[in-house]
Protein backbone atom coordinates (compact mmCIF):
# COMPACT_ATOMS: atom_id res chain seq x y z
CA UNK A 1 0.00 0.00 0.00
CA UNK A 2 1.90 3.10 -1.33
CA UNK A 3 0.83 6.77 -1.87
CA UNK A 4 2.91 8.57 -4.23
CA UNK A 5 3.21 11.77 -4.84
CA UNK A 6 5.15 11.34 -8.50
CA UNK A 7 5.01 9.34 -11.14
CA UNK A 8 5.99 4.96 -11.09
CA UNK A 9 6.30 2.70 -13.40
CA UNK A 10 4.04 -0.61 -12.98
CA UNK A 11 6.99 -3.19 -13.58
CA UNK A 12 9.62 -3.23 -10.77
CA UNK A 13 6.80 -3.42 -8.12
CA UNK A 14 4.79 -6.22 -10.31
CA UNK A 15 7.83 -8.18 -11.04
CA UNK A 16 8.37 -7.82 -7.50
CA UNK A 17 5.19 -9.24 -6.68
CA UNK A 18 5.62 -11.84 -8.75
CA UNK A 19 9.16 -12.78 -7.40
CA UNK A 20 7.76 -12.38 -3.62
CA UNK A 21 4.87 -15.29 -4.79
CA UNK A 22 6.57 -18.11 -6.29
CA UNK A 23 3.60 -20.21 -4.66
CA UNK A 24 0.83 -18.53 -7.12
CA UNK A 25 -0.54 -19.39 -10.03
CA UNK A 26 -0.18 -15.88 -11.63
CA UNK A 27 -0.44 -12.52 -10.49
CA UNK A 28 -3.68 -10.30 -12.04
CA UNK A 29 -3.15 -6.45 -11.99
CA UNK A 30 -4.91 -3.38 -13.17
CA UNK A 31 -3.15 0.19 -14.34
CA UNK A 32 -5.79 2.82 -14.70
CA UNK A 33 -3.85 5.86 -16.02
CA UNK A 34 -5.20 9.74 -17.14
CA UNK A 35 -7.50 9.68 -20.60
CA UNK A 36 -5.17 11.64 -22.88
CA UNK A 37 -8.63 13.17 -24.80
CA UNK A 38 -8.93 16.81 -23.57
CA UNK A 39 -7.31 16.51 -20.55
CA UNK A 40 -4.23 18.60 -20.23
CA UNK A 41 -3.73 17.25 -16.32
CA UNK A 42 -5.33 15.75 -13.65
CA UNK A 43 -4.83 16.56 -9.41
CA UNK A 44 -5.31 14.24 -7.01
CA UNK A 45 -5.95 15.17 -3.27
CA UNK A 46 -6.15 13.00 -0.53
CA UNK A 47 -6.41 13.02 3.42
CA UNK A 48 -3.46 11.28 5.03
CA UNK A 49 -4.80 10.37 8.51
CA UNK A 50 -7.46 8.68 6.19
CA UNK A 51 -6.39 7.81 3.06
CA UNK A 52 -3.21 5.31 3.69
CA UNK A 53 -5.49 3.30 7.04
CA UNK A 54 -8.23 2.99 4.26
CA UNK A 55 -6.16 1.08 1.93
CA UNK A 56 -4.68 -0.43 4.46
CA UNK A 57 -8.05 -2.00 5.92
CA UNK A 58 -8.84 -3.11 2.21
CA UNK A 59 -5.67 -4.50 1.94
CA UNK A 60 -6.66 -6.99 4.93
CA UNK A 61 -10.35 -7.68 3.87
CA UNK A 62 -9.32 -8.52 0.29
CA UNK A 63 -6.74 -11.16 1.16
CA UNK A 64 -8.87 -12.97 3.53
CA UNK A 65 -11.94 -12.99 1.24
CA UNK A 66 -9.65 -14.31 -1.85
CA UNK A 67 -7.38 -15.98 0.42
CA UNK A 68 -4.74 -14.48 -1.66
CA UNK A 69 -0.73 -14.93 -1.60
CA UNK A 70 0.37 -11.00 -1.73
CA UNK A 71 -1.35 -8.16 -3.18
CA UNK A 72 0.12 -4.22 -3.86
CA UNK A 73 -2.09 -0.80 -4.36
CA UNK A 74 0.22 2.27 -5.54
CA UNK A 75 -2.16 5.34 -5.75
CA UNK A 76 -0.85 8.46 -7.30
CA UNK A 77 -1.62 11.71 -5.60
CA UNK A 78 -0.72 15.28 -6.59
CA UNK A 79 -0.42 16.68 -10.03
CA UNK A 80 -0.43 13.77 -12.84
CA UNK A 81 -0.26 14.14 -16.64
CA UNK A 82 -2.07 12.70 -19.58
CA UNK A 83 -1.24 9.22 -20.17
CA UNK A 84 0.59 8.41 -16.72
CA UNK A 85 -0.66 6.07 -14.32
CA UNK A 86 -2.59 6.69 -11.12
CA UNK A 87 -3.21 3.52 -9.56
CA UNK A 88 -1.69 -0.18 -9.98
CA UNK A 89 -3.23 -2.65 -8.20
CA UNK A 90 -2.28 -6.52 -8.27
CA UNK A 91 -2.78 -9.54 -6.19
CA UNK A 92 -1.27 -12.84 -6.56
CA UNK A 93 -3.19 -16.30 -6.08
CA UNK A 94 -3.10 -19.91 -6.44
CA UNK A 95 -6.00 -19.22 -9.04
CA UNK A 96 -6.40 -17.30 -11.53
CA UNK A 97 -10.41 -16.52 -11.05
CA UNK A 98 -9.15 -15.40 -7.39
CA UNK A 99 -6.30 -13.00 -8.35
CA UNK A 100 -8.46 -11.37 -10.78
CA UNK A 101 -11.68 -10.93 -8.67
CA UNK A 102 -9.45 -9.51 -5.73
CA UNK A 103 -7.98 -6.92 -8.39
CA UNK A 104 -11.58 -6.13 -9.63
CA UNK A 105 -12.58 -5.71 -5.73
CA UNK A 106 -9.72 -3.59 -4.85
CA UNK A 107 -10.47 -1.01 -8.19
CA UNK A 108 -14.32 -0.93 -7.13
CA UNK A 109 -13.33 0.09 -3.28
CA UNK A 110 -10.64 2.24 -4.11
CA UNK A 111 -12.86 4.33 -7.17
CA UNK A 112 -15.82 4.93 -4.52
CA UNK A 113 -15.10 4.55 -0.68
CA UNK A 114 -11.54 5.52 -0.91
CA UNK A 115 -10.90 8.74 0.38
CA UNK A 116 -9.30 10.51 -3.11
CA UNK A 117 -10.76 13.42 -4.39
CA UNK A 118 -9.79 13.97 -8.39
CA UNK A 119 -10.20 17.51 -10.62
CA UNK A 120 -9.40 17.52 -14.39
CA UNK A 121 -8.28 20.06 -16.24
CA UNK A 122 -9.52 21.10 -19.78
CA UNK A 123 -9.12 22.96 -21.92
CA UNK A 124 -12.15 25.22 -19.75
CA UNK A 125 -9.99 25.35 -16.77
CA UNK A 126 -10.73 22.92 -14.12
CA UNK A 127 -13.51 20.44 -12.84
CA UNK A 128 -14.29 18.33 -10.50
CA UNK A 129 -14.97 14.38 -10.75
CA UNK A 130 -18.01 13.35 -9.17
CA UNK A 131 -18.82 10.38 -8.42
CA UNK A 132 -20.53 8.06 -10.79
CA UNK A 133 -23.52 5.90 -9.80
CA UNK A 134 -22.42 3.01 -11.71
CA UNK A 135 -19.63 2.96 -9.01
CA UNK A 136 -21.65 2.49 -6.02
CA UNK A 137 -23.65 -0.44 -8.17
CA UNK A 138 -20.59 -1.81 -8.42
CA UNK A 139 -19.67 -1.75 -4.63
CA UNK A 140 -22.93 -3.42 -4.04
CA UNK A 141 -21.85 -7.01 -5.80
CA UNK A 142 -19.49 -7.34 -2.92
CA UNK A 143 -21.79 -7.18 -0.43
CA UNK B 1 -9.80 27.46 21.93
CA UNK B 2 -8.49 27.36 18.18
CA UNK B 3 -9.81 24.80 15.64
CA UNK B 4 -8.30 23.82 12.26
CA UNK B 5 -10.54 23.13 9.82
CA UNK B 6 -9.80 21.32 5.90
CA UNK B 7 -11.32 21.52 3.05
CA UNK B 8 -11.22 18.87 0.55
CA UNK B 9 -12.34 18.64 -3.16
CA UNK B 10 -14.32 20.50 -4.48
CA UNK B 11 -14.97 22.62 -0.76
CA UNK B 12 -11.23 23.58 -0.77
CA UNK B 13 -12.98 26.14 -4.24
CA UNK B 14 -15.93 27.46 -2.40
CA UNK B 15 -14.06 28.00 0.79
CA UNK B 16 -10.91 29.82 -1.51
CA UNK B 17 -8.44 28.02 0.22
CA UNK B 18 -7.16 23.89 1.66
CA UNK B 19 -7.91 25.35 5.38
CA UNK B 20 -8.78 27.73 8.04
CA UNK B 21 -7.70 28.23 11.81
CA UNK B 22 -10.59 29.73 13.82
CA UNK B 23 -9.84 30.98 17.16
CA UNK B 24 -12.88 31.48 19.38
CA UNK B 25 -13.41 33.12 22.99
CA UNK B 26 -15.98 30.86 23.66
CA UNK B 27 -15.92 26.83 24.93
CA UNK B 28 -16.61 23.65 22.46
CA UNK B 29 -18.70 23.76 19.81
CA UNK B 30 -21.88 22.11 18.76
CA UNK B 31 -22.70 20.97 14.57
CA UNK B 32 -24.66 24.55 14.40
CA UNK B 33 -22.09 26.52 16.08
CA UNK B 34 -19.63 25.11 13.68
CA UNK B 35 -21.71 25.80 10.50
CA UNK B 36 -22.36 29.20 11.74
CA UNK B 37 -18.73 30.12 12.34
CA UNK B 38 -18.29 28.28 8.62
CA UNK B 39 -20.81 30.80 6.88
CA UNK B 40 -19.85 34.26 8.87
CA UNK B 41 -15.38 33.67 8.55
CA UNK B 42 -15.31 31.88 5.44
CA UNK B 43 -18.80 31.99 2.81
CA UNK B 44 -22.04 31.33 3.34
CA UNK B 45 -21.99 28.75 -0.15
CA UNK B 46 -19.69 26.43 1.85
CA UNK B 47 -21.72 26.09 4.84
CA UNK B 48 -24.31 25.68 2.38
CA UNK B 49 -22.26 22.66 0.44
CA UNK B 50 -21.37 21.19 3.78
CA UNK B 51 -24.95 21.27 4.97
CA UNK B 52 -25.48 18.48 2.20
CA UNK B 53 -25.85 15.04 4.19
CA UNK B 54 -22.99 13.26 1.66
CA UNK B 55 -20.50 15.72 3.12
CA UNK B 56 -18.78 13.52 5.94
CA UNK B 57 -16.47 15.04 9.29
CA UNK B 58 -13.37 13.94 10.59
CA UNK B 59 -12.16 14.84 13.80
CA UNK B 60 -7.89 14.04 14.19
CA UNK B 61 -8.38 11.87 11.68
CA UNK B 62 -11.02 10.14 12.38
CA UNK B 63 -14.82 9.76 10.90
CA UNK B 64 -17.60 10.85 12.76
CA UNK B 65 -20.62 8.34 12.74
CA UNK B 66 -23.27 11.40 13.57
CA UNK B 67 -22.22 14.93 12.31
CA UNK B 68 -25.19 16.28 14.79
CA UNK B 69 -23.68 14.60 17.41
CA UNK B 70 -20.33 16.50 17.46
CA UNK B 71 -18.25 17.97 19.93
CA UNK B 72 -15.21 20.15 18.88
CA UNK B 73 -12.72 20.90 21.12
CA UNK B 74 -9.69 22.97 21.41
CA UNK B 75 -7.14 22.01 19.26
CA UNK B 76 -9.12 19.70 17.54
CA UNK B 77 -8.17 19.08 13.58
CA UNK B 78 -11.63 18.96 11.77
CA UNK B 79 -11.85 17.75 8.06
CA UNK B 80 -14.80 18.42 6.13
CA UNK B 81 -15.10 15.36 3.45
CA UNK B 82 -17.19 15.90 0.55
CA UNK B 83 -18.18 12.61 -1.64
CA UNK B 84 -15.24 11.11 -3.14
CA UNK B 85 -13.85 10.44 -6.68
CA UNK B 86 -11.30 8.11 -6.53
CA UNK B 87 -8.88 5.39 -8.50
CA UNK C 1 -1.26 -13.20 -30.54
CA UNK C 2 2.22 -14.57 -29.97
CA UNK C 3 3.24 -18.02 -29.23
CA UNK C 4 6.72 -18.04 -28.04
CA UNK C 5 9.34 -20.97 -27.86
CA UNK C 6 11.50 -19.07 -25.09
CA UNK C 7 10.99 -17.48 -21.83
CA UNK C 8 9.70 -13.65 -22.06
CA UNK C 9 9.22 -10.71 -19.50
CA UNK C 10 5.70 -9.00 -19.01
CA UNK C 11 6.54 -5.34 -18.56
CA UNK C 12 7.95 -4.92 -22.33
CA UNK C 13 4.65 -6.11 -23.76
CA UNK C 14 2.26 -4.48 -21.03
CA UNK C 15 4.18 -0.95 -21.44
CA UNK C 16 3.74 -1.08 -25.18
CA UNK C 17 0.11 -1.94 -24.88
CA UNK C 18 -0.40 1.35 -22.62
CA UNK C 19 1.62 3.62 -25.16
CA UNK C 20 -0.62 2.22 -27.87
CA UNK C 21 -3.97 2.88 -26.15
CA UNK C 22 -3.46 6.33 -24.90
CA UNK C 23 -7.30 6.72 -24.93
CA UNK C 24 -8.15 3.63 -22.65
CA UNK C 25 -8.96 4.13 -18.99
CA UNK C 26 -6.42 1.61 -18.38
CA UNK C 27 -4.95 -2.05 -19.00
CA UNK C 28 -5.55 -4.90 -16.75
CA UNK C 29 -3.61 -8.01 -17.46
CA UNK C 30 -2.92 -11.34 -16.19
CA UNK C 31 0.52 -13.27 -16.03
CA UNK C 32 0.10 -17.00 -15.48
CA UNK C 33 3.56 -18.86 -13.91
CA UNK C 34 4.74 -22.16 -13.60
CA UNK C 35 3.74 -22.85 -9.80
CA UNK C 36 6.79 -23.60 -8.06
CA UNK C 37 5.98 -26.19 -5.35
CA UNK C 38 7.03 -29.85 -6.27
CA UNK C 39 7.26 -28.83 -10.29
CA UNK C 40 10.40 -29.23 -11.71
CA UNK C 41 9.60 -28.34 -15.39
CA UNK C 42 6.48 -27.57 -17.17
CA UNK C 43 6.57 -28.93 -20.98
CA UNK C 44 3.56 -27.15 -23.43
CA UNK C 45 2.40 -28.95 -26.82
CA UNK C 46 0.57 -27.11 -29.10
CA UNK C 47 -0.48 -28.03 -32.82
CA UNK C 48 0.59 -25.12 -34.93
CA UNK C 49 -2.00 -25.19 -37.43
CA UNK C 50 -4.81 -25.09 -34.69
CA UNK C 51 -3.09 -22.77 -32.10
CA UNK C 52 -2.52 -19.71 -33.06
CA UNK C 53 -5.60 -19.34 -35.81
CA UNK C 54 -7.56 -20.47 -32.84
CA UNK C 55 -5.92 -17.64 -30.96
CA UNK C 56 -6.73 -15.26 -33.39
CA UNK C 57 -10.20 -15.81 -33.70
CA UNK C 58 -10.16 -15.59 -29.63
CA UNK C 59 -8.58 -12.10 -29.59
CA UNK C 60 -11.19 -11.09 -31.95
CA UNK C 61 -14.14 -12.33 -30.34
CA UNK C 62 -12.41 -10.24 -26.90
CA UNK C 63 -12.06 -7.00 -28.89
CA UNK C 64 -15.57 -7.15 -30.16
CA UNK C 65 -17.65 -8.52 -27.42
CA UNK C 66 -16.05 -6.02 -24.19
CA UNK C 67 -15.37 -2.95 -26.74
CA UNK C 68 -11.28 -3.20 -26.81
CA UNK C 69 -8.98 -0.72 -27.42
CA UNK C 70 -6.35 -2.85 -28.03
CA UNK C 71 -5.21 -6.47 -26.41
CA UNK C 72 -2.56 -8.86 -26.44
CA UNK C 73 -2.02 -12.93 -25.34
CA UNK C 74 1.45 -14.04 -24.99
CA UNK C 75 1.77 -17.94 -24.46
CA UNK C 76 4.76 -20.17 -23.72
CA UNK C 77 5.27 -23.07 -25.93
CA UNK C 78 7.67 -25.78 -24.94
CA UNK C 79 9.60 -26.49 -22.06
CA UNK C 80 9.46 -24.10 -18.84
CA UNK C 81 11.05 -23.53 -15.78
CA UNK C 82 9.26 -23.21 -12.29
CA UNK C 83 8.45 -19.58 -11.60
CA UNK C 84 8.70 -18.86 -15.11
CA UNK C 85 5.49 -17.00 -16.97
CA UNK C 86 3.16 -19.01 -19.08
CA UNK C 87 0.95 -16.77 -20.58
CA UNK C 88 0.09 -12.84 -20.51
CA UNK C 89 -3.17 -11.71 -21.47
CA UNK C 90 -3.97 -8.06 -21.18
CA UNK C 91 -6.67 -5.57 -22.14
CA UNK C 92 -7.18 -2.30 -22.36
CA UNK C 93 -10.28 -0.30 -22.31
CA UNK C 94 -12.66 3.25 -21.64
CA UNK C 95 -13.39 1.56 -18.54
CA UNK C 96 -11.51 -1.03 -15.99
CA UNK C 97 -14.91 -3.28 -16.33
CA UNK C 98 -14.12 -4.11 -19.64
CA UNK C 99 -10.39 -4.42 -19.62
CA UNK C 100 -10.89 -7.02 -16.10
CA UNK C 101 -13.64 -8.62 -17.76
CA UNK C 102 -11.91 -9.38 -21.22
CA UNK C 103 -8.61 -10.46 -19.48
CA UNK C 104 -11.09 -12.92 -17.54
CA UNK C 105 -12.80 -14.08 -21.16
CA UNK C 106 -9.18 -14.67 -22.59
CA UNK C 107 -7.90 -16.76 -19.51
CA UNK C 108 -11.32 -18.79 -19.28
CA UNK C 109 -11.26 -19.64 -23.36
CA UNK C 110 -6.69 -19.90 -23.16
CA UNK C 111 -7.53 -22.50 -20.40
CA UNK C 112 -9.67 -24.69 -22.04
CA UNK C 113 -10.69 -24.17 -25.26
CA UNK C 114 -7.05 -23.43 -27.18
CA UNK C 115 -4.80 -26.38 -28.15
CA UNK C 116 -2.77 -26.71 -25.79
CA UNK C 117 -1.62 -29.88 -24.13
CA UNK C 118 0.50 -29.49 -20.71
CA UNK C 119 2.58 -32.22 -18.37
CA UNK C 120 4.48 -31.74 -15.40
CA UNK C 121 7.68 -32.88 -13.91
CA UNK C 122 7.30 -34.41 -10.53
CA UNK C 123 9.53 -35.87 -8.18
CA UNK C 124 8.11 -38.74 -9.38
CA UNK C 125 8.18 -38.39 -13.24
CA UNK C 126 5.90 -36.45 -15.89
CA UNK C 127 2.28 -36.51 -15.75
CA UNK C 128 0.22 -34.69 -18.06
CA UNK C 129 -2.38 -31.95 -16.90
CA UNK C 130 -5.76 -32.88 -17.51
CA UNK C 131 -8.62 -30.45 -17.88
CA UNK C 132 -10.77 -29.63 -14.50
CA UNK C 133 -14.33 -29.39 -14.72
CA UNK C 134 -14.59 -26.00 -13.25
CA UNK C 135 -12.37 -24.68 -16.31
CA UNK C 136 -15.32 -26.16 -18.16
CA UNK C 137 -18.00 -24.25 -16.23
CA UNK C 138 -15.97 -21.42 -16.12
CA UNK C 139 -16.52 -20.77 -19.82
CA UNK C 140 -20.29 -21.30 -19.30
CA UNK C 141 -20.14 -18.09 -17.88
CA UNK C 142 -19.75 -16.88 -21.13
CA UNK C 143 -22.37 -18.65 -23.41
CA UNK D 1 -1.29 -43.99 -50.44
CA UNK D 2 0.82 -42.75 -47.42
CA UNK D 3 -0.38 -40.43 -44.37
CA UNK D 4 1.08 -38.64 -41.75
CA UNK D 5 -0.88 -38.57 -38.25
CA UNK D 6 0.42 -36.87 -35.34
CA UNK D 7 -0.34 -37.23 -31.54
CA UNK D 8 -0.58 -34.76 -29.37
CA UNK D 9 -0.29 -34.53 -25.23
CA UNK D 10 -0.85 -38.42 -23.66
CA UNK D 11 -1.33 -39.98 -27.19
CA UNK D 12 2.19 -39.29 -28.24
CA UNK D 13 3.17 -41.23 -25.01
CA UNK D 14 0.27 -44.08 -25.69
CA UNK D 15 2.29 -44.02 -29.54
CA UNK D 16 5.61 -44.18 -28.27
CA UNK D 17 6.54 -41.15 -31.04
CA UNK D 18 5.16 -37.57 -31.71
CA UNK D 19 3.73 -38.68 -35.10
CA UNK D 20 3.97 -41.57 -37.62
CA UNK D 21 3.68 -42.22 -41.54
CA UNK D 22 1.46 -44.81 -42.86
CA UNK D 23 1.99 -46.04 -45.99
CA UNK D 24 -0.76 -48.46 -47.55
CA UNK D 25 -1.70 -50.33 -50.61
CA UNK D 26 -5.41 -50.12 -50.51
CA UNK D 27 -7.31 -46.35 -50.95
CA UNK D 28 -8.75 -43.80 -48.78
CA UNK D 29 -9.39 -44.42 -45.15
CA UNK D 30 -12.75 -44.58 -43.48
CA UNK D 31 -12.47 -43.98 -39.40
CA UNK D 32 -12.95 -47.50 -38.56
CA UNK D 33 -10.12 -48.32 -40.79
CA UNK D 34 -7.79 -45.47 -39.53
CA UNK D 35 -8.29 -46.92 -36.09
CA UNK D 36 -7.33 -50.40 -37.25
CA UNK D 37 -4.34 -49.08 -38.71
CA UNK D 38 -3.43 -47.71 -35.21
CA UNK D 39 -4.19 -50.71 -33.38
CA UNK D 40 -2.22 -52.95 -35.57
CA UNK D 41 0.74 -50.09 -36.32
CA UNK D 42 0.99 -48.63 -32.93
CA UNK D 43 -0.47 -50.17 -30.24
CA UNK D 44 -4.12 -51.45 -29.26
CA UNK D 45 -3.93 -49.09 -26.30
CA UNK D 46 -3.35 -46.07 -28.60
CA UNK D 47 -6.84 -46.73 -30.46
CA UNK D 48 -8.71 -47.45 -27.23
CA UNK D 49 -7.65 -44.10 -25.83
CA UNK D 50 -8.52 -42.54 -29.52
CA UNK D 51 -12.08 -44.08 -29.44
CA UNK D 52 -12.85 -41.84 -26.83
CA UNK D 53 -15.58 -38.95 -28.46
CA UNK D 54 -13.19 -36.33 -26.48
CA UNK D 55 -10.72 -36.92 -28.61
CA UNK D 56 -11.04 -34.67 -31.68
CA UNK D 57 -9.21 -35.08 -35.11
CA UNK D 58 -8.17 -32.54 -37.38
CA UNK D 59 -7.28 -33.29 -41.36
CA UNK D 60 -4.65 -30.43 -42.93
CA UNK D 61 -5.33 -28.15 -39.56
CA UNK D 62 -9.13 -28.23 -39.67
CA UNK D 63 -11.24 -29.74 -36.77
CA UNK D 64 -12.92 -32.60 -38.10
CA UNK D 65 -16.89 -31.91 -36.63
CA UNK D 66 -18.03 -35.74 -37.13
CA UNK D 67 -15.09 -37.84 -36.86
CA UNK D 68 -16.93 -40.81 -38.13
CA UNK D 69 -17.71 -39.57 -41.41
CA UNK D 70 -14.20 -38.96 -42.19
CA UNK D 71 -12.25 -39.58 -45.28
CA UNK D 72 -8.82 -39.70 -45.07
CA UNK D 73 -7.12 -39.25 -48.29
CA UNK D 74 -3.33 -39.75 -49.98
CA UNK D 75 -0.87 -37.02 -48.41
CA UNK D 76 -3.48 -35.79 -45.46
CA UNK D 77 -2.24 -34.67 -42.23
CA UNK D 78 -4.16 -36.31 -39.26
CA UNK D 79 -3.89 -34.62 -35.79
CA UNK D 80 -5.61 -36.77 -32.70
CA UNK D 81 -6.13 -34.01 -30.07
CA UNK D 82 -7.29 -35.29 -27.22
CA UNK D 83 -8.73 -32.99 -24.29
CA UNK D 84 -6.72 -29.64 -23.84
CA UNK D 85 -5.34 -28.89 -20.65
CA UNK D 86 -3.83 -24.83 -21.67
CA UNK D 87 -2.95 -21.99 -19.46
Amino acid sequence: MRLLDRGFSPAPPLARLARACPQSGGVASYVGTVRSEGVLALELQHYPPLTLPGMENLAVAAVERFGLDGLLVWHRVGMLRPASPIVLAAAAARHRRQALDAVEYLMDHLKSAAWFWKRERRADGWHWIEPRAEDFSALDRWT
Amino acid sequence: MSVRVLFLGPLRDLAGRGESEFVSASGDLDWPELLAVLESQVTPALADAVRDLRVKLAINGAVVADREAVVVRDGDEIALLPPVSGG
